[in-house]
């Protein structure tokens, strides 16, 4: 297709340019967002990037967005901020700059533009170029067989950052994405509680510290301890209820004491 | 293809001169070094431009190697290159055999590196599961984590920490220098799926999630 | 025991003599003859004999190998030995398919190896779009980038910057001779250049204020 007819004055597109034109614009997808899009757009000016006229590649750029408009081709946010922005930038090129406003003029914006085209050929330029050089297992190759000679064997471990960071993302994500269930190895329940101190409360004839009929192994890790308490107090409060056995507690936050209720039982 | 290429019937059926005999040697050494097998005559010959003597070539490489620190080596039919013998003992870093951490280990440091100091029972807790001795003896081992302080809570466990030999292995100037979640999530580490297996509905299964993300990327126009 | 025939080694503080130089050229062949990746002088010093130079045992290495099938080339800190590229016709067996990168990866693979140390936001700012995490993942993968330090901006953001590994595979001696590198910063193209006042693509603008990173350029290859 034939470049600088893309976008001829809109009075009257023969067939051939309208065709191009659409072609063009049916081929959006195959753009890396507007700048991409502005980049193919400015080779039609045929121009050092640096001397590029911002002003014309503003015209086709909002000539491409108002033609893939009219062919319903939803255009995605990414053009649509450009395009309001180079009408923003060709306003500012045609008008005589406004003593009072604020902000970079025109031309600083047009230049840096024209800086991003340049800056982004460069590097599809130098993409090119890195691809085009001699590659290894390609073009040259390395030692097909590496020589082992068995006599040490030692085994050393490897992990890299990314390793790392991956296992830890893995763990630390892990609780966004599992189904709910509570986790049952540290939690003591009342029916465990309740059963443990019936066998336990007739050999209790004085005051005794209800955290003493913690079952063992549930004393220092915190998290077990504070559901062993939980249940063993809940489940005294049943007993009590029962009438098996009295509880006090001397002052708030003091320890609960409980004993049995002798000939009850 | 054993086609008339005996070295006798000149190239008169040639259109081409076989290259000269410094180059077919050049050749030789070049598909001997990246070959992962040794390399028969016939095979040298078909890969060779029509009209070389790979036989001739061989025998001037070999010459060439006597006395280096390769050599040009028989073995059964075939041809290969080799380290001299008495050159051996240079070799014996070359069997260090290097194993990936188990994802048990990683997470495990990871969980250390991030938290630090941290007991076992907060290790536990962040991982799920209990952590097996060997793990934390292994990371010991490797010196990538020490003993902490101990911790004054009930009980007073030790706590872990990472060493600057871990930093080092990682190259990290300090701690702080990991990447938080936001980040991980920004430079696109984080998989966005289940662990396999923790997902009771088969979902999760193990390929790599990268497809069903378009949902989550704003990148429409990424190739 | 070839003993006392260099002059050249003052070994007051050896007991033995480090071997000639002809015999630390044959070791240094072997060694890297029998590694298929590269190998620091490093770790030649840790493997050959107390006294020797591997540095200088490697010059002669190389000059040895001018013209032959196989060339004795530097990678970044590393030496290894590859095939000549004019004989990669040869090779046709040895070639092994690789993953196609797409013009996204290649592109931003050229925006790290150019820019480096450079951020993700950078990135999306030269490309005009953001980048995928799929294309940072593959190029993680295959170890042709790795993190580098962290900006010294606030977020402390990670940067990339290519790998001894990405050097090997494009035959560059080092981040240096990428091509075209010079005319590049000559022409200003490499510059971040913060946008006059408000940026049309409305990225990464927390990450400006880094151009005092401009003097860290040089330092291609450390943690």
């Amino acid at each position: 297709m034939s470049e600088d007819t893309l976008f001829p004055e809109p009075d009257e597109p023969s067939v051939e340019d309208r065709l191009a034109a659409e072609a063009l614009i049916v081929d959006v997808d195959g753009y890396e967002g507007p700048l991409d899009l502005l980049l193919m757009l400015s080779r039609t000016q045929k121009v050092d990037l640096r001397r590029i006229s911002v002003l014309e590649l503003a015209r086709q750029y909002l000539a491409f967005v108002e033609r893939a408009k009219e062919l319903r081709i939803e255009l995605a946010a990414d053009y649509l901020v450009m395009a309001a922005w180079l009408a923003f930038l060709k306003s500012r090129l045609l008008l005589p700059p406004d003593p009072e406003e604020e902000g970079p003029s025109g031309e600083e914006l047009a230049a840096h533009l024209a800086f991003q085209l340049e800056r982004l050929q460069a590097m599809r330029d130098a993409a090119a170029r890195l691809m085009g050089r001699d590659q290894l297992g390609r073009d040259f190759f390395a030692r097909g067989q590496s020589e082992t000679v068995e006599r040490i064997r030692t085994v050393t471990y490897s992990a890299n950052l990314l390793d790392l960071m991956q296992g830890y993302a893995r763990i630390r994500t892990r609780d966004d994405f599992r189904p709910f269930v509570m986790d049952r190895d540290s939690v003591f329940t009342m029916e465990e509680a309740l059963e443990r101190m019936r066998g336990l409360i007739g050999f209790t004839g004085s005051w005794t510290d209800m955290l003493s009929y913690l079952p063992d192994g549930w004393h220092s890790d915190p998290v077990k301890r504070r559901s062993a308490t939980a249940a063993t107090f809940a489940a005294s409060l049943q007993l009590v209820k029962e009438g098996q056995v009295e509880l006090r507690q001397s002052e708030v936050f003091a320890p609960i004491q409980l004993r049995h209720v002798n000939g009850n039982t | 293809m054993e086609d008339f290429s005996n070295p006798d019937t000149e190239g008169s059926d040639s259109l081409f001169e076989a290259p000269p005999m410094a180059e077919q040697e050049r050749m030789v050494e070049a598909v001997l070094f990246a070959s992962t097998e040794p390399v028969t005559i016939r095979d040298l010959e078909a890969r060779m431009p029509h009209g070389c003597n790979p036989g001739e070539a061989l025998e001037y490489l070999r010459k060439r190697y006597e006395g280096r620190g390769v050599r040009v080596v028989r073995v059964g039919e075939a041809w290969a290159i080799r380290t001299a013998p008495d050159l051996g003992f240079l070799m014996q870093k070359e069997i260090v055999e290097t194993r990936k951490l188990s994802r048990a280990a990683i997470e495990t440091l990871a969980i250390i590196a991030y938290h630090q100091p941290v007991t076992r029972a907060e290790i536990e807790e962040i991982r799920g599961v209990s952590v097996s001795r060997g793990t934390i003896d292994q990371l010991l081992e490797m010196e990538w984590i020490r003993l902490g302080r101990r911790r004054m809570t009930p009980g007073r466990p030790v706590t872990f920490v990472v060493t600057p030999v871990f930093l080092d292995h990682f190259g990290l100037e300090s701690a702080r220098d990991l990447p938080g979640l936001k980040e991980l999530r920004a430079a696109g580490l984080l998989e966005s799926r289940p662990p396999p297996g923790s997902f009771p509905l088969g979902q999760g299964s193990e390929e790599r999630g990268d497809d069903d993300e378009a949902g989550d990327q704003p990148e429409l126009f990424e190739s």
